[in-house]
Formats: structure tokens, C-alpha cells, sequence
């Protein structure tokens, strides 16, 4: 049964083997792309930003005086939102996510909430502003609270951690689930125990990409009512607030230059954040990564 | 759940029960008029079986006559394919399985199982075994790790294992991961024990070791296997059952089955070249 | 730091306990919110406040003029910071609400319209030259205002349409005479003020406006315009000319309305407004604004003692 | 198998299980909890639907949805106000489009090569750092937009105009690139390795491989990570406000200035409308089109996903 | 490609090489004292051995002595463990396929692999078979389906699918899913095949077939097979190379090896209650 000419096969490898190794070009070059756009965003902001960095500018409250304000009170805003924000949206969005891949039956219902939540990933960010300046400041009565804002901000990042984790759910092989099952485990303790551990990873992706945007989103606080300017500490979850990104905004959109190299300062203190918060996850994510 | 069905019934007299049942030896499983449906695609027919305590049960028969669809439906693991519907009855101790207030975790827990392909969890090659006891409460650090040794002993693994237990499983060869998955099956110390052809990727001495080991249990467990290799059927089964597409062609006591078939089909499949 | 030296009392830590500092050891919070233009002057006078009463917290938000609005009659603030005089609807809904507002003005503006550091045609500008320039249909080459200038196409940077500033602008030139002009389709139009300055800097047929601040903060970087005001006289905007009212049509004051009952029952909110009256004219500056006129800033005052009386 | 202490494993599994009462609770109660979570993101939508659609009429009871929808000026704050939605439609559709050029092929392309190509270690140090783009302040981008890629483009572009659809396009397709790559390759290295050896085994490419056997069984999640990605670059707003200009403009030319709706939104409930007039009501209206515009694209993309889809 | 190495070389002498080679086969496989480690973990140690043309070598061993690690590495699959380091030479066909400029991909259109566990790909059964000629260029829809029948029907296949060449292949049972993928590795029509217990997961009746296409393709083909199943090495092997502990204990023609082996490990593997 000859129906493949070896020889051809051959004389074809060469040009199969040129093609794979273009493509590889091809896809380390859109890798290096996105490094080297990092690379120029980061250089541009350090050079900009770092002579305003000190100690004091951590240390102090911001001032109409640029040679002495500091980001402490944006600073800690944004770890009280943060601290809001990742619980809720991390039970929230797994939770959705277990539910959907595991529980719920697939049936005009799960398509609607599927549905729901696809669709919540595209509606701007000012407009999740507008829903929670709604029902949590207002109907909820919390007022222009870190506990307001930051329920705002876990619904707006709501989505992306839902179909990161639904996603890296129904990658888990059949057969693992299977083998709990098999030795008697309840659903929930498969979901528990093997399911989640083996979808951390993808679980962890989405939740890093989610609290990433959450970190640097402006407009939704703004619009729920975190201040411009503010001077003092938040001292509990009901306090009036601001964060770095605003804090930041507000001092690019000032006529002195000293303000926006301010700003620059300022976004190198949320780098930071951002890059201490994605590494714990990247930590997580890496232990619990295997490919099998 | 300790009900006792005495074979003495009405349906002994049924075709596909052994001619010569032990009178006196209480049924684990009954099997009554089996029906199952992969879509509209059928994959058993009519199966009527009966599974004795402390015996060594074998299921033979040609690849994709539905062996493991049967054994899968013992311990309800079929219905995890969201396409599957059955009819008839399967009694486990008395009570009928598909019954809505039946729970399957209790059965499963009592219904060990040990799979076609080797599928260790993604976790240390203790945690594996360990997984059971775990999730059935025993969380005391001593007693796992006895049960531990136990069960990867018992699974004639313990020797190749015994110094990187805290391994990825996934870092054994493909025998060395069966054998895990049966130890990680003896850690709860089920009832019945389900093996899907166990021993199809294991070397001789480990299929030997798991062979005493089958016979080793059957004093205090009942065992379904599933198996290609049919001197292995004859070596360590009490009954044979003879399956071809879907359908129970004969169900006797090994000697018999496999020295005086009844059926036709049944003695060509096992005077193959192999027989 | 001007404000800061004239405001903190020097010898506060050495005297004992007097009667009028025990009055003033004030806490509590002080919610403001409003125009972002005028935000920067809240600013300041906040941070100079707590120098005195470390214990008052007085966040400022920056939802715009119309958004603070609804926030104030929303019940939401005690100070409302506006770059244009309060409108009738806004009125009615504070009304609906129960809301008794006192109107301070505590600053002025001076709308700056710049153009390219090597535009050196440009001397000076009417009212109806802007007009002619600026409105839907007018003028599209710099030789179509005056024949003298070059044969290029005019580039227009403008604040977003719904900036305080656009309006303001779109009410004293395009509007002026009793016209109905609407703003040139050829502007670019930006709602980051710094983005305009880096529009007229790089293009040489720009012309552009934005707040006093914006200009003087790059004074160096671009030309004014000085536009002749109704005395005839065509003035570059300054602290002082804006201050005596001589730049003008296009100078515009910026306020505070304050919720007359926060002011009565809150004495911490009284006191933070009688401080705002008594130093913006020292502060604004600081923020990038003009001082009000003394006569003004008397007025204002009056009405302080007015409404908290 | 009898324990040190005599018991057997068997009776210890059925003396914690008649304790175990705690166990069954937790097994009844967690579906109705996760119900409770899944339910929270629909009361999120129909709260958002809510909001929107009451304005929504008002704006139509003021405005004629003919012109809404045929008009192709959008002057809301001009003294004789014109509403057509087409013009906002027309610069998110230039600004989306131009997004997904840049960042589909890119990210695709670097999640191709961190799942079949880079090392384990690589893909450990480049996924993360990748991922900080994600994260970046949208101001940021909104200034690198207009400060950088402009410039830059102009020395490329004579003609394009100060403010653009392609830059704000262009660095909106690099703020999704990350979220485009890193999901997609975690769908393509969640596929099982005995798949891709039984792929190279035949003698396939790596390329070969990726093309023909992973991307197709991770379609999925691949397909997920480009709706996030573009939903996210359809809901942008900093960006195109800052280096797109606030000019409605009905183009489908990338060197001009546009608005997208998204940046209208922002320019409206932002700046100093009062509560109640037309253009607040017009917030409503262009969020809720925007609202209907994802869904076109949910719907399409979960067929495609169905429809594609390779079951392991 | 084509240099034939003639076995007469200074090599023959050595212990590891069957004593009785035929002088004028030609040898497709040259194993030079090849070391291979997991880690710090040796898999491997000083393997010699060679494989001939059209000829079936067998290779036994208990689980985990290195069989599949070794057949891995005869077409590099085994690089793709990050961990895993080699030294010494493996020549095909003359050429050392551990240089740098080899091209891999050549060594594994021309030498075709099954694996211990069946893993078809997440395609249709037709997709799956056809994937290897599609990729190798052949686009022409009636040549694919030839292929596809003809490579279906040698895998012992072709009647239980012929239906159902558009359904996903996860839906096979799991013999059905090992022929499957023998049928996918004979639609390339390779030089060599390596095939990792291929019946392992087979029922008697396709083993009789997979062991009966493995003596037809030996007329054109040489293959490497893995087995744990004593007779089917005897059965079908022209040459018997016995495993330990990652050491080739012994290697010779096969009716030797099973007969009078040389060395006492051997002979004690071999006589277990299997031999
Ligand atoms: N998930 C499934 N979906 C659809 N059909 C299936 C599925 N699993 C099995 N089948 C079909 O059901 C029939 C019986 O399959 P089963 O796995 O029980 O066979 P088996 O006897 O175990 O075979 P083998 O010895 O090859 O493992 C086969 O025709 C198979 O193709
Ligand atoms: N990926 C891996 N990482 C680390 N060690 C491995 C890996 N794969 C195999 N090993 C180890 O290498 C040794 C040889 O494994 P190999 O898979 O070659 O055994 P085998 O002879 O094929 O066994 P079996 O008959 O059980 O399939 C074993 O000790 C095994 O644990
Ligand atoms: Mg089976
Ligand atoms: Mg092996
Ligand atoms: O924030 P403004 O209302 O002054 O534009």
C-alpha cells in the first residue's frame, strides 16, 4: 500500500521545516513586541518619575505644593479597595465559574447568565461607575464609602475572572474528575480538591489580568465618589477615599510640570503595587502549574 | 444496606445465571434487565448478571463490546457522559442503585474502582493514595501514613516509590502509575472492588503480584475484572461472564465457561489463537 | 507656601490653652465636591486648614460642576465648587430637595487664547474676530480674518464641548452681539487641558484657549493673544488685569455654594468657609487663578455673615 | 488491611461518616451558594440594564430613534442638538477594528510561542511580565497614545491629524494583547501533553502541531480570550478620549480625529451637564447601543466557539 | 540517508549484541553506549544495541527498567522532558540523530510511534488518520480516503468505524482508540515502527490482528515493540532484548533468548509463572 511518496515527503520537509522556523520568528517577535512596548512605557515613566522618589513622597499626603506631596493617602486607599475588591470578586467569579461549569445544567438559564457575563466584560467602565453610584452608594446607602467602591470595582472585573476560570474548569480532564468520583468523593469535595488545584493556574491568569485593570481603573471610583484630594487615612471600610490612579490623574491634568512629573512618581509607586501583587500570584500560579 | 438476597429466587433459573451458583453465598450485586444507551447508540442489552460476595468475577470479550460501560454503570460512573440513559435495575446489597434517594457517594465509597487508562491526580504520589482516606475524614498524619505504605505495598509499588513519595505522580511509568491507582483504590478499603483491565499495562512479576493480591482480597472483598488476557480470567476468576456487542452471550463458572462453553460464540472467542 | 506663613499662628505652641483655641479644636468631615477647575483652589485651602485643624477631614472631589450639583442636592455634600453660576434646574431640583444654598465667588479666571510661539502675525484680536474665526462657517484661513496674514489653514484647539470653559467661551465670543454661532466643525477637541498646550506648541497655524493657568504655566512655550475688551483696549490677561476686570470679555469668576444648614449646625463647616473667604484671595494664585478684587471678596464675606447668622 | 492499631480503614471510613453530618450540609448548601454567586452577575446586568434602559426612553421620548439611528451627526451640544448614533458607532467600530488588528495576530502569536515554543522557564519569566501591560493605568496608555505613537506615526503618516483613530487604535490593541495572550496560552498548555507527543511523533512541526492540533482544542478558551480582549477594547475610554480627540466624526478613515461612544459617555458624565437635559439622557441611549453592540459579538463569538470546539 | 552499515564491524563482538546476527542484514538502529538520566535520575545505562531491517524487535523488562524511555528516545521523543539529559550516539540509518543539524522532524515521518496510552487527537476519527498525510502534503481529498481506509483496515479498525469516520475520536472505547491510533501512525507509512505495548489495551481478537499486521509490515517495515506479554514476543519477534533496571541484560535472536538464555536474570524473568 505505497500511497505516500517518500521522496516527496521528504523534499517537502525542507520547506515545512523553513516554515516552522519563520513562524517561530513570527511569535517571538509579537512576544518581544508586547516586552519592548513594556520596556519603552517603563523607560519612559522612570525617567520622568524617579527624582521625585523618596521616602517623603510615600511619607506624605499629597499638597498644592509639588516639592512636597506625597501619595500616602492614594497609597492606602487603593490597598483598602483592594482589599474589598479580591475577596468579592474572587468568590464571586469562581463561584460563577464552579457553578456554571459543574452544577448548572445546561439549559436556556446558563446560557443567559453566560450570556450575562460575556456581555458585562464589554460595558464600559464609567457605566459600572454609574451602577454602583446607584445601588451601593445611594440604594445600599453606604455612601461615598472603600466598601462602595470597592464592590464597584469587583463587579467590573467580575467577568474576566468568571470565563478565566470557567476556561481553565473545563480543561481539567475528565478522567481525574472521574478517579474522585470513583473513590467515593462528593462533588464538592472533587471540586475542592482535584478540580480547583489543577485549574488554579488559569484561575490565577484571569484573576492577575482582573486585579491588574482594577488597580489602574479611574473612572468607575470616580464616578461612585472617591475624592480628588485627601489628606488624611481611611480608618475603616466606610471611610471616604481616594486611590493612586485618581491621585494621579488629578496631578497629570495640573498646568505645572512639577505636578506631572509627580504623576510619574506616582505610577511608578503603582507599578510597584502591580508588580508585588501579580508576583505573589505568579508565585501561586507557577507551584500549582503541570502540564499533564 | 446489609440485606441479604438469597439466590433461592425466581430468577436463578434464568438463562444467564451460573448453572451451578453456590446456594448459600449472598448476591453483592444484581443485575436485572440492564439497558443502556450511549445517545441513540446501544451499548448494553438486557443484561442480567449476579455478582457473589468474596468471588473473583471476570468480564471478558472483544474490544468495544461494552465491558467497561458495564462496569462503569456498577458504580454509577457511567452517568458522568451527560448523553447516557439506562433502563432495569441494578441491586447493590439489596438496594436498587438508580433509585433517586440512592447515594452514589456512599456506594462508590464501598465500590472501589481501578481504570482502563492509569489517571493518577496531578498531585504527589502520596497525596494520591492519601486522597481517599482524606476525604473520608481521616486526617490523622500516623494512620495516613500507614494506610499509605499499606495500600502502595499491597499494589506491589511500594518498593519503587517508597523514597520519592512526595513525587508528581505523573513522573511514573505507565505501569508504575496503575499500580498507584490501585493502591490509591485499597486506601478506603472498599467492599467491591471494579478493574478495568489492571493489569493490561503491568509487567508480569507486577501482574503476578496483582493477580495474588486479587485473590488475596477476594477473602474479604468481591472483585469485577475486566481482562483481555483470558488465562488470567481462568487463573484468578470464580465466574466469567462472556460479553459481545452489548449482550451477556454466556455467564458460568469459570472452569466451566472456559472447558465446556455453552454457546457457540463463546467457545470460538476462546479457542482463538489465544484460547 | 504664602498662604501657610500668613495662616498658622507662630506662637500657638508656646502660649497655654487659650479661649479662642479651645473654640477651634474642630473634627468631623467636610465633603466637597464640584468643578474640577475649581478643585485645585479647595485644595489648597484645605491643606492650609488642617494645618490648623489636623482633626478636620476635608476630602475634595472633583465630579465637575453639573455632577456636583446633583450631588449637592442629592444631600450628598456641604460644598459644591462650580466654574459658572448655577443653573435654573439645578436650582429647582436643590429646592425639591430642601436645600438652602448660600453663593460665594472665590476667584477669577482669565480664559487665555494662545497661539504658536512663530506665529508672528497675530497682535492682537477683537471680540468679532474671534467670532468671525471661531463660528461654524467662518473663517478657515488666517487671510480670511485679516489679508495681511498668511494664505494657511487656521488649527483650532478647544476644551471638550462639555467643559465649563467651552461654554463660557461659546457664550463670550461666539455669542457675543446677540449671535447664535456654533463652534468652528474644524476644532480639535480635547477634554485634557495639557493636551491642548501640546497642540498649539507643535503647530505652527494653531490657535487655541484654556484656562489662566494653563497658559501661564507655559508662558514660554507659546504667545498670547491680548483681545481687545470693551473699553476698546486689547489687554494680555495677567493677575492684574484680570483682577481689575480690564481683560475682559473673557475673564470668568469661579464660586462655592454652600449648604446653609452644614454651615449652621456644623461649625466645622463653618469655619472651613469663613477660612476659604478670608485666604482665597491669597490662595487662588496658588492654584493657578486670579484673586478677587478687594471689594469682592468684602462682599462675599457679608454674605457669610449673612447666611450663618 | 488492618491498621497498627487493629482497626480497618473501612470501619474508620464508616464511624466519620455517621459523625459527618457537617459534610452533608456543605454538599447541600454549596450549590445554592454558587447559585448565589452566578445570580450576583446577573443582578449586575439587569441592575446596568435597569439604569439604562429607563433613561434610555426618556432620551427617546425627546429624541426620535429615526434620527438616532440614520443620522450621521452627533452635535449634542451644538444650540440645535443632533443625535445619530452612527457617527459614535463608526469611530468605536475604527478603534475596535484597528485593536483587534494589532492585538489578535500579536497575541495570538505570543501565546502560540510561551505555550508550544518558549521553555518552561521562559514562559514562567515572559507570562508575568507580559501581564503587567494589563495593568498598565489607561492614562498612561492615554499619554503614550498621544505623546509617542502619534508623533511617531505623523513621520510615517504626514497627512494624519494631531488627534487619530489609528494611535488610540493601535495602543488599545497593546493594552489587550496581554489579556489575549496569557489566557490563550493557558487554553493551549492545558491541552494534554500525550496529544501534542502523538502529533510530533508523526513528524509534524511545532508549527504543524500548534496550528492543526492545539489551537483547534483549545478553541475555546481561545475564542474566550478574544471577546474579553475586544470587549474590553470596545469599553475603553481613556485612551481614544485623550489621543482620539472629542471630535463625533463619520469616518471610516483611521487618520482622523473620532469619538467613540465610550468616550462620549466619559465626555458627558463628566463634564457639566445638568441632570436631567437631553444630553444626560443621550449617557443612557449610547450605553445602551453600546450594550446591544457587545451582545451582537457575545452571541457570535459563542457560536463560533460551539461550533469550533474539539472535545479531549 | 541511504548508507547501509554492514554489521561486521568491531562492535559485533560486544556482549550486548545477538550472538547469531544475520551477516548481511543491514541495521537501521545502532545504539552506542547510550546513557539517558531523568534529573539526577538514571534511566538509561550503556545500551548497545541494534536494530535491523525488516525485521520485529521485541523488547521486555518489568515495569519502569526504561522500555519506553528507551523506544523514546530512538525517535527523540523524549526531549520533550525538559529534565532529561543523554549521552552517547543513536545512529539511524547510518547518521547520529542526537547532532545538531538532524533534523528531527525527517527521523519521525520515517519513524512512526505508538504510545503505551492510546491519545488520539480531539478530532474526528477521519481527521485523525489523516493528519499525518496532511501534513506531509497531500491535499487530495481521494487519496486521503484511501489512505484513510487502507490505514484503518491495516489497524484492524476499519469495520467498527467505517460509520462513524465524522464523530469525535474520544467517543472509541479504549482498544478502539489504540488501533485507532496504529491505524493514524500506518498513514505515513513509515520506515521503522515504535510501538510502546500497542495491544496492551486489546482484546485477544484485534492482538491476533495487530500481531498478524506487525508480520506483514516486518516484510517492508522494521519494528520495535514494547511488550510485557512473553508469548507475543515469542510469537512475533525476530530478536529479544531483555531490560533491567535501564541495562540491557541480554539481547539475541528471540528463540534463543526464550530457550537457553545466557544469563541467570533473564532466565529467572522469563520462567515467572508466565514464561
Ligand atoms: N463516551 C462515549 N460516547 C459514545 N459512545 C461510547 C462512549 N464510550 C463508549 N462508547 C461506545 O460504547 C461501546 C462500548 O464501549 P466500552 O468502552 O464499554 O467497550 P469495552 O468493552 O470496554 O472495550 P475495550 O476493551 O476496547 O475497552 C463502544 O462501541 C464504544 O464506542
Ligand atoms: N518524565 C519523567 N520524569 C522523571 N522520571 C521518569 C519520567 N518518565 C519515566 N521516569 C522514570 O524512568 C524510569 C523508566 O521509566 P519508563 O517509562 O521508561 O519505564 P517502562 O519500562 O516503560 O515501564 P512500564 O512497563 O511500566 O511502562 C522509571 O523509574 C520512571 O519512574
Ligand atoms: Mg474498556
Ligand atoms: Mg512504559
Ligand atoms: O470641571 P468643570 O465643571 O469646571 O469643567
Amino acid at each position: 500500500m505505497k500511497l505516500i511518496d517518500q521522496s516527496l515527503v521528504v523534499k517537502k520537509m525542507g520547506g515545512r521545516l523553513a516554515k516552522n522556523q519563520v513562524f517561530k520568528g513570527i511569535y517571538l517577535a509579537a512576544t518581544l513586541f508586547s516586552l519592548v512596548v513594556l520596556a519603552i512605557l517603563m523607560f519612559r515613566i522612570f525617567t520622568q518619575g524617579y527624582a521625585y522618589l523618596s521616602w517623603d513622597f510615600l511619607q506624605n499626603f499629597t499638597s498644592y505644593v509639588a516639592s512636597r506631596a506625597g501619595i500616602k493617602a492614594a497609597f492606602f486607599g487603593t490597598i483598602w479597595v483592594m482589599a474589598v475588591t479580591i475577596p468579592v470578586s474572587l468568590i464571586l467569579g469562581v463561584g460563577t465559574a464552579i457553578y456554571l461549569e459543574e452544577y448548572a445544567k445546561k439549559n436556556r438559564f446558563t446560557t443567559f447568565i453566560q450570556m450575562n457575563i460575556s456581555n458585562l466584560a464589554g460595558v464600559p467602565s464609567i457605566v459600572f461607575g454609574l451602577l454602583g453610584l446607584t445601588i451601593f452608594v445611594r440604594f445600599f446607602d453606604l455612601g461615598r464609602s472603600i466598601l462602595a467602591g470597592g464592590f464597584t470595582m469587583a463587579l467590573l472585573i467580575l467577568p474576566v475572572i468568571v470565563v478565566a476560570s470557567q476556561e481553565a474548569i473545563r480543561s481539567v480532564p475528565g478522567q481525574l474528575r472521574e478517579a474522585s468520583f470513583g473513590m467515593g468523593a462528593t462533588k464538592w469535595q472533587t471540586i475542592y480538591r482535584i478540580v480547583l488545584p489543577t485549574a488554579v493556574p488559569g484561575i490565577l491568569t484571569g484573576s492577575i489580568l482582573a486585579f491588574s485593570r482594577a488597580v489602574g481603573e479611574t473612572a468607575p471610583l470616580l464616578v461612585v465618589g472617591a475624592f480628588a484630594a485627601v489628606r488624611y487615612l481611611p480608618d475603616d471600610l466606610f471611610s471616604t477615599f481616594t486611590v493612586m490612579p485618581i491621585q494621579i490623574y488629578q496631578w497629570a491634568a495640573r498646568p505645572q510640570e512639577d505636578f506631572q512629573t509627580l504623576a510619574a512618581a506616582g505610577i511608578i509607586i503603582l507599578f510597584i503595587i502591580l508588580i508585588v501583587m501579580n508576583s505573589i500570584a505568579v508565585l501561586i500560579r507557577n507551584k500549582f502549574s503541570k502540564r499533564y | 444496606m446489609e440485606v441479604k438476597t438469597v439466590v433461592k429466587d425466581e430468577k436463578t433459573m434464568r438463562n444467564n445465571k451460573p448453572a451451578d451458583a453456590a446456594i448459600d453465598k449472598s448476591i453483592v450485586y444484581k443485575t436485572d434487565n440492564l439497558n443502556l444507551w450511549y445517545g441513540n447508540n446501544q451499548a448494553l442489552k438486557n443484561i442480567d448478571l449476579d455478582v457473589y460476595e468474596n468471588e473473583v468475577t471476570a468480564i471478558i470479550g472483544p474490544s468495544g463490546c461494552g465491558k467497561s460501560t458495564y462496569i462503569k454503570t456498577l458504580n454509577r460512573m457511567v452517568e458522568l457522559v451527560p448523553i447516557v440513559r439506562t433502563s432495569g435495575k441494578i441491586l447493590y446489597r439489596g438496594q436498587n442503585i438508580f433509585e433517586k434517594t440512592y447515594r452514589v457517594e456512599e456506594l462508590r465509597t464501598q465500590v472501589g474502582m481501578v481504570f482502563q487508562k492509569p489517571n493518577p491526580f496531578p498531585k504527589s504520589i502520596y497525596d494520591n493514595v492519601a486522597y481517599g482516606p482524606r476525604i473520608h475524614g481521616i486526617r490523622d498524619k500516623k494512620t495516613l501514613d500507614q494506610i499509605v505504605e499499606q495500600s502502595l505495598k499491597g499494589a506491589a509499588i511500594w518498593d519503587e516509590v517508597k523514597d520519592r513519595l512526595k513525587e508528581n505522580a505523573y513522573g511514573l511509568s505507565g505501569g508504575q502509575q496503575q499500580r498507584l491507582c490501585i493502591a490509591r483504590c485499597l486506601a478506603i478499603e472498599p467492599d467491591v472492588i471494579l478493574m478495568d483491565e489492571p493489569t493490561s499495562a503491568l509487567d508480569p512479576i507486577s501482574t503476578l503480584k496483582v493477580e495474588e493480591l486479587v485473590q488475596e482480597l477476594k477473602q474479604n472483598y468481591s472483585i469485577v475484572i475486566v481482562t483481555h488476557n483470558m488465562q488470567q480470567a481462568a487463573r484468578i476468576s470464580d465466574r466469567t461472564a462472556f460479553f459481545l456487542n452489548g449482550e451477556v452471550i454466556e455467564y458460568s463458572n469459570t472452569n466451566k465457561l472456559f472447558s465446556t462453553p455453552d454457546d457457540k460464540r463463546t467457545e470460538d472467542y476462546i479457542t482463538g489463537r489465544f484460547g | 507656601a504664602c498662604g501657610g506663613g500668613e495662616n498658622s499662628n507662630g506662637n500657638n505652641n508656646s502660649e497655654p490653652k487659650t479661649e479662642e483655641q479651645g473654640e477651634k479644636k474642630l473634627s468631623g468631615e467636610i465633603m466637597i465636591d464640584g468643578s474640577s477647575t475649581v478643585g485645585p483652589i479647595g485644595e489648597v485651602v484645605a491643606e492650609e486648614f488642617n494645618a490648623e485643624h489636623p482633626d478636620v477631614q476635608a476630602p475634595i472631589g472633583v465630579s465637575g460642576t453639573g455632577g456636583g450639583f446633583e450631588r449637592f442636592a442629592a444631600g450628598e455634600t456641604d460644598i459644591s465648587q462650580a466654574s459658572r453660576p448655577i443653573k435654573d434646574e439645578e436650582k429647582e431640583a436643590l429646592e425639591k430637595a430642601g436645600i438652602e444654598f448660600t453663593e460665594f465667588k472665590v476667584a477669577n479666571d482669565g480664559l487665555s487664547v494662545v497661539v504658536n510661539k512663530e506665529n508672528d502675525w497675530v497682535k492682537e484680536m477683537t471680540v468679532d474676530q474671534l467670532q468671525q474665526m471661531w463660528s461654524d462657517g467662518g473663517a478657515k484661513m488666517w487671510s480670511d480674518i485679516d489679508p495681511s496674514w498668511p494664505k494657511e489653514e487656521i488649527k483650532f484647539y478647544s476644551p471638550g464641548t462639555d467643559s465649563g470653559t467651552y461654554d463660557y467661551f461659546t457664550e463670550a465670543i461666539l455669542e457675543a452681539n446677540d449671535k447664535e454661532n456654533e463652534m468652528t466643525k474644524a476644532a480639535t477637541l480635547s477634554e485634557d487641558d495639557n493636551v491642548l498646550v501640546k497642540g498649539v506648541q507643535n503647530d505652527k497655524n494653531a490657535i487655541g484657549y484654556f484656562g489662566y493657568a494653563y497658559y501661564v504655566n507655559n508662558k514660554d512655550s507659546f504667545k498670547v493673544v491680548p483681545v481687545v475688551n470693551e473699553e476698546g483696549k486689547a489687554v494680555e490677561p495677567s493677575d492684574a488685569t484680570v483682577e481689575d476686570g480690564s481683560y475682559n470679555p473673557l475673564s470668568r469668576p469661579l464660586y462655592i455654594y454652600v449648604k446653609n444648614d452644614s454651615m449652621k449646625e456644623k461649625e466645622e463647616v463653618k469655619e472651613f468657609v469663613r477660612f476659604y473667604l478670608e485666604n482665597a484671595s491669597a490662595m487662588a494664585p496658588e492654584a493657578g487663578y486670579v484673586s478677587l478684587p478687594q471689594d469682592e471678596t468684602d462682599a462675599a464675606m457679608k454674605a457669610f455673615e449673612e447666611a450663618t447668622k | 488491611m488492618a491498621l497498627a492499631n487493629g482497626q480497618s480503614v473501612r470501619d474508620l471510613i464508616k464511624k466519620k461518616k455517621s459523625k459527618n453530618s457537617a459534610g452533608n450540609f456543605i454538599e447541600k448548601a454549596v450549590p445554592y451558594f454558587l447559585l448565589f454567586t452566578a445570580i450576583v452577575s446577573v443582578l449586575t446586568t439587569l441592575g446596568i440594564l435597569y439604569t439604562l434602559i429607563v433613561e434610555t426612553f426618556i432620551f427617546f421620548s425627546q429624541v426620535p430613534i429615526g434620527e438616532f439611528f440614520t443620522k450621521t451627526e452627533w452635535l449634542p451640544f451644538a444650540g440645535d442638538p443632533v443625535y445619530g448614533i452612527l457617527t459614535l458607532i463608526a469611530g468605536t467600530l475604527l478603534v475596535t477594528v484597528i485593536a483587534v488588528i494589532v492585538a489578535v495576530p500579536i497575541g495570538l502569536g505570543a501565546a502560540i510561542y510561551l505555550s508550544e515554543y518558549a521553555s518552561d522557564r521562559v514562559r514562567r519569566i515572559v507570562k508575568p511580565i507580559l501581564e503587567i501591560l494589563a495593568g498598565i493605568p489607561t492614562i498612561v496608555y492615554g499619554f503614550f497614545a498621544l505623546t509617542f505613537v502619534t508623533p511617531l506615526l505623523q513621520q510615517a503618516i504626514p497627512k494624519l491629524s494631531f488627534f487619530n483613530a489609528l494611535s488610540p487604535g493601535i495602543v488599545v490593541g497593546i493594552m489587550i494583547i496581554p489579556m489575549i495572550a496569557s489566557l490563550s496560552d493557558d487554553a493551549m498548555s492545558s491541552v494534554p501533553n500525550s496529544i501534542r507527543e502523538g502529533a510530533l511523533a508523526m513528524g509534524a512541526t511545532k508549527f504543524e502541531v500548534a496550528i492543526k492540533i492545539i489551537l483547534p482544542a483549545a478553541v475555546s478558551g481561545v475564542v474566550a480570550s478574544f471577546v474579553l480582549g475586544i470587549s474590553r477594547a470596545i469599553g475603553e475610554t481613556m485612551i481614544v478620549t485623550l489621543a482620539g480627540g472629542s471630535n463625533p466624526n463619520f469616518t471610516f478613515n483611521p487618520t482622523e480625529t473620532i469619538q467613540t461612544m465610550t468616550a462620549y459617555i466619559v465626555q458627558a458624565s463628566t463634564g457639566d451637564a445638568g441632570y436631567g437635559t437631553t444630553i444626560y439622557y443621550s449617557i443612557y441611549a449610547v450605553g445602551m447601543t453600546l450594550f446591544v453592540f457587545t451582545l451582537i459579538m457575545n452571541v457570535l463569538a459563542q457560536y463560533i466557539s460551539r461550533r469550533f470546539r474539539e472535545e479531549y
